[in-house]
């Protein structure tokens, strides 16, 4: 009953890969076709509509680039967490994971402010093809970020104590992956024109 | 087969009809095949019998030969099911025969409605015939339809014909189709459009030649056309639900 | 029905709304699925009965309007799919079976499981509530088709649109999450000694659907986002006017939605194999046969999905590439069923109404599966795609699997869910009821989708060919059919309840079966294993040579 | 658990990796202001590739994984291919085998970019 006790199915492994590591590359599987799906459906509009270029080129290449050292930066931290947290060294594991944190929040100010700036020339998510596009990928992708930010914290909490140690690869797994739709979210919003 | 519960009316019905019955008695076969097979198995080997069960795993080759050949027959059946079905799609959905009329069909909730060219033989003139519900054709005549939606999907099916192709808003869709008998057929849409749905029905009368010409002189007075012309845009709710309604 | 024996009584919340424990939540979602099973059958009612006695008043319901009937057909196929047929056979069944049949105290992750069905009863209440709403229900089919379901002024009903496609959305997250603690569960907590091909084929099928599910949600999700913010954002990723695409929610939906029949179909197969094997006393024939052409279905019912879309619009040429996939997909599946019939031959069979129930799905799904390829094939599709001869061939799969084959699932394992034995008498009243009705209704609408009758029509008063009273009496047949099959439902609901105390208790292994789950006491207790099981041997050891009894249970050592 | 999860990687010197990933960063950029259109793509997309696999490989350690996680990741995005494939000939051209999409400004342009299957 007591949802705290681990039960003994959590703790084997026939696979030989911890039950926490697999579920996650299963989350990482499902995620992939669902921005899959999304990224295939702009692509083949984007292509279509070569006249969306010019929609695409009010969009603030800068600030997109800046935003991708920004994340490629939190995933450093992320994987110097698991090192970390595999020398058990839980405490600053949990540091370098808030700092990855930190990168996230950091990450949704700039694209904050740039969609402020959007709105504030008038692009919103209804004004055309590309800017529904911008909106929803970039909006998706924004909330995995911040569920990632929250997840990671939680973690952080629990490593401070040493506890739950192998958590911090997990959230780490998820937090490259979500780095690596933005690696391709930068060059198909803020490059192709 | 089909033709004793729904007349055929177009020249390709009969295509369509014979590969209803080619795959009607090779699955037939299979089906009946199937279940004999089981319910034989069923009875012999009741456990009242008395008959021990037997250890099989299903490796042994005597008994997956019952597996083995049925699947390879399987396999042929299918690539002859696939010949007609390819050989009939393309005839009636990807080759076009040269047009002697072209008719276009707008789909809208919840009505068909067609514009043909009137008595000059020209579309988009002035003496265009546009007429709502009923499309009048000649028999033995090859005509082209242009099909469009002014609002949400529809499908243009005439079963009389074996026709069926849903009309996408913002595309123009060809077809064709060739009266070859006459007398008057239902138009059903066959794609959720709404509310009228069910309302959505319409006619297409095939017609001696003579009678069309007469049904042309009729109808291409423009002053008529002008009046039947439907609105450009879609229609508002409420008109057509209160149609709907009644 | 008390899950935890040696326990101290948890307060009413914890033990039925806050579960953790596998048990408990299989039956959470077996009842929830029964309920709206219930839901559905009533709007099927509703609707036959339009149909079979137009514009009368319908008892229960009072006059079914147009905009009514569209709700009630829409809602009848999305509750039936997604809230009956997948909570039932993967999750109930999944939730109950997994961690018994492979030997672990629970699934790996039970919270993350407690999630999953909580997630999922939201849905089905948002799914519900809809009916509540200004407009009503949706009405626009359950394939949701744009623009009429992104463009309220098409549709009518913009809040039912909005409520339908989260309703939708979140049922998807539920099985997600669900599906993927299936398959880590299974790969991960194995009891020592099972190997790969000694796991019980329901748990394979079971953890193939969730991976298939998996795969192919994905575009569909991303895709109601788009429609989400269509109907709310007044986007117009649908919208042609506006650069959008209607056909781009086709593929998205059929993407998924074909895949999705196999997702349910999956696991029925299992359940069958596992009845077949205990009441034929006979190994499945050719267990890895059967698994390769799982495999083999599982993939290439990813590449069919436009044969739903042969007439919608989309470039001719491609039909002819999904008409070829189609039609060899029925390759595996013809030979997955030979194998289950080859599993008769050498048996010593007896007729118990599990068993019958199997036989039952057997006979029926091959009618359902040789009708498709009248559909799967173009040429024949273009007169009968969206007739009734498409509506009654679904329905031909759909019941045997989500009805049929779930019927076989709960008698045979009902007395290790509930410790104590169905009714065999009323079992097979109820088995005779349903499945003879359920021809009654289906044959007389093959014949008028031969004759032209489209779906979701509330009335053919308009189409002169339709309303030939000769089609007229042969829905009239299929709806007292109907009438008929849900009286006789009935009898099961008195049965399962009154046996729930006065079926005589089971035993740990009432059906004589060689899987883990029989070895534990019924109901399971807690934690399931009083000791965690080793595994010696596959599941299906019947008649085993120069043994005293004819089964060898997979955790006793030779 | 964490004596697998310690079992399975030795940690490379990931500032290193992470120095190239910027390294590429600004390449792309560049790249992007370049006139030329297949500079621009080649430089935003066959690096986006490049940097994906780096942080895939040295990051999340999918090359010490067992083998069918990386399999697992390829087949979900094989799918994803078969998708589009699929469903490309439809809404990517304007114009196909007799029908055509009127209301999109260029048909002509954006049809022939692609071809069919």
């Amino acid at each position: 009953m007591s949802s705290s006790a681990k039960p003994i199915a959590n703790t084997r492994s026939a696979t030989g890969i911890p039950s926490a590591r697999l579920i996650t590359w299963w989350v990482i599987a499902s995620e992939i076709v669902i921005f899959g799906g999304l990224l295939a459906s702009y692509v083949m509009h984007r292509i279509g509509h070569p006249e969306w270029a010019e929609a695409a080129s009010h969009t603030n290449t800068w600030a997109g680039a800046f935003n991708t050292l920004v994340l490629l930066t939190s995933s450093l931290c992320a994987v110097m967490a698991h090192k970390a947290a595999d020398a058990h060294q839980g405490p600053r594991a949990a540091k370098l994971l808030r700092l990855t944190a930190l990168g996230g929040l950091l990450f949704l100010t700039i694209k904050g402010f740039e969609w402020a700036k959007d709105i504030h020339e008038g692009f919103v998510i209804s004004s055309g093809g590309f800017w529904s596009y911008y909106y929803t990928l970039a909006g998706l992708h924004g909330l995995h970020v911040l569920a990632g930010m929250v997840i990671m914290l939680v973690v952080a909490s629990d490593a401070a104590k040493n506890e739950e140690l192998q958590r911090v690869e997990c959230i780490g797994l998820y937090w490259h992956f979500v780095d690596i739709v933005w690696i391709f979210l930068f060059p198909l919003l803020y490059i192709a024109r | 087969m089909l033709e004793r519960y729904l007349t055929a009316a177009s020249t390709y019905a009969h295509s369509i009809d014979h590969l209803f019955i080619l795959i009607a008695a090779i699955v037939g076969f299979w089906l009946i095949a199937a279940e004999t097979i089981m319910f034989t198995l069923v009875f012999k080997f009741r456990a009242k019998n008395g008959r021990p069960t037997q250890y099989i795993t299903g490796e042994e080759k005597h008994l997956k030969r019952w597996i083995t050949i049925p699947h390879a027959m399987v396999l042929v059946c299918d690539v002859v099911i696939i010949i007609g079905a390819i050989s009939v799609w393309y005839n009636i959905k990807q080759n076009m025969p040269v047009a002697d009329e072209t008719v276009r069909v707008i789909g809208q909730q919840w009505a068909w409605s067609f514009q043909q060219a009137g008595p000059d033989g020209v579309m988009d003139t002035p003496d265009d015939i546009r007429s709502v519900g009923e499309l009048h054709v000649k028999i033995n005549t090859t005509y082209h339809f242009e099909l469009m939606s002014r609002d949400v999907v529809h499908s243009f099916a005439v079963p009389a014909f074996r026709l069926k192709q849903d009309a996408l808003p913002g595309r123009t869709i060809t077809g064709w189709f060739r009266p070859n008998r006459l007398g008057t057929y239902d138009i059903q849409c066959t794609q959720m459009c709404g509310l009228g749905h069910a309302l959505m029905a319409g006619r297409i009368v095939v017609e001696t030649p003579q009678d069309h010409a007469a049904w042309l002189m009729r109808n291409s007075n423009p002053a008529a056309a002008g009046l039947q012309a439907l609105p450009a845009s879609p229609p508002d709710g409420t008109l057509t639900l209160a149609e709907a309604r009644r | 029905m008390s899950t935890q024996v040696e326990h101290a009584e948890p307060s009413f919340f914890h033990k039925y709304m806050w579960s953790t424990d596998h048990k408990m939540i299989a039956k959470q979602y077996l009842f929830t699925g029964m309920v709206m099973a219930m839901i559905g059958g009533f709007l099927a009612y509703v609707f036959r009965m339009q149909q079979g006695f137009p514009n009368q008043y319908v008892p229960g319901f009072g006059l079914v309007t147009p905009g009514k009937y569209n709700a009630v057909v829409t809602m009848h196929g999305t509750i039936m799919i997604f809230w009956v047929a997948m909570p039932v056979l993967i999750a109930a069944f999944g939730n109950f079976l997994i961690p018994l049949m492979i030997g672990c105290d629970d699934m790996a992750f039970p919270r993350i499981n407690r999630l999953s069905y909580q997630i999922f009863l939201l849905s089905a209440i948002v799914l519900l509530l809809s009916f509540l709403v200004k407009g009503g229900a949706f009405g626009g089919a359950w394939t949701a088709y744009p623009p009429l379901s992104s463009t309220g002024a098409y549709n009518l009903t913009p809040a039912g649109a909005v409520l339908w496609l989260l309703a939708v959305a979140l049922e998807f997250v539920a099985f997600l999450l669900g599906g993927i603690n299936f398959t880590v569960t299974v790969m991960n907590s194995r009891a020592p000694g099972m190997k790969m091909y000694d796991i019980p084929i329901l748990v394979w099928m079971i953890v193939l659907a969730s991976v298939l599910f998996m795969v192919s949600v994905g575009p569909l999700i991303a895709g109601a986002v788009l429609l989400l913010f269509d109907q709310t954002m007044s986007t117009g990723f649908y919208d042609p006017t506006r650069g959008g695409d209607p056909l781009l929610w086709q593929h998205l939906f059929w993407f998924f939605g074909h895949p999705e029949v196999y997702v349910v179909l999956l696991p029925a197969m299992g359940i069958v194999a596992e009845v077949v094997a205990v009441f034929a006393r006979k190994k499945v024939f050719g267990y890895k046969t059967v698994l390769y052409t799982t495999w083999a279905v599982g993939f290439l019912s990813m590449v069919v999905w436009a044969h739903h879309q042969f007439v919608a619009g989309i470039d001719p040429r491609m039909a002819n590439i999904f008409s070829i996939t189609t039609l060899m997909i029925s390759i595996p599946i013809t030979e997955m069923v030979f194998l289950y019939i080859a599993t008769l031959y050498g048996g010593s069979i007896t007729l118990d109404t599990p068993m019958l129930w199997a036989l039952g799905f057997i006979a029926e799904f091959l009618i359902g599966g040789v009708t498709g390829i009248f559909l799967g094939s173009s040429g024949t599709d273009i007169y009968l795609h969206d007739t009734y001869f498409l509506v009654a061939h679904f329905h031909y799969t759909f019941v045997p699997i989500a009805i049929i084959s779930v019927f076989a699932g709960i008698t045979f394992w009902y007395p290790k869910m509930f410790g104590r034995m169905l009714n065999e008498t009323l079992g097979k009243i109820h088995f005779w009821g349903t499945v003879i009705p359920f021809n009654v209704i289906f044959i007389p609408l093959f014949i008028t989708g031969t004759a032209g009758d489209q779906r979701r029509i509330y009335s053919y008063a308009q189409f002169a060919e339709q309303s030939r009273p000769a089609l007229q009496h042969l829905r009239t047949t299929s709806t007292i059919a109907l009438l008929v099959m849900l009286a006789f439902q009935f009898v099961f609901l008195f049965n399962f309840f009154w046996s729930l105390r006065n079926g005589k208790t089971a035993g740990d292994n009432p059906w004589r079966s060689t899987t883990l789950e029989w070895t534990v006491p019924s109901p399971p207790p807690h934690g399931n294993f009083a000791v965690l099981p080793t595994v010696y041997r596959g599941p299906y050891e019947y008649g085993l040579p120069g043994r005293a009894d004819d089964f060898a249970p997979q955790n006793v050592p030779d | 658990m964490t004596t697998e999860a310690e079992a399975h990687v030795h940690h490379p010197n990931y500032v290193k990796i992470w120095a190239i990933l910027v390294a590429l960063l600004l390449v792309s950029v560049l790249g992007s202001m370049s006139h030329v259109r297949e500079v621009v793509l080649i430089a935003a997309f066959g690096i986006a590739i490049v940097k994906a696999y780096l942080v895939a490989r040295n990051f999340m350690h999918v090359n010490v994984e067992k083998r069918w996680v990386p399999y697992l990741l390829i087949v979900c995005l094989l799918f994803i291919g078969i998708l589009f494939a699929g469903v490309a000939p439809d809404i990517m051209n304007h114009v196909g085998q007799h029908w055509i999409n009127p209301v999109v400004n260029q048909p002509a342009v954006s049809g022939a970019a692609t071809k069919n299957e």
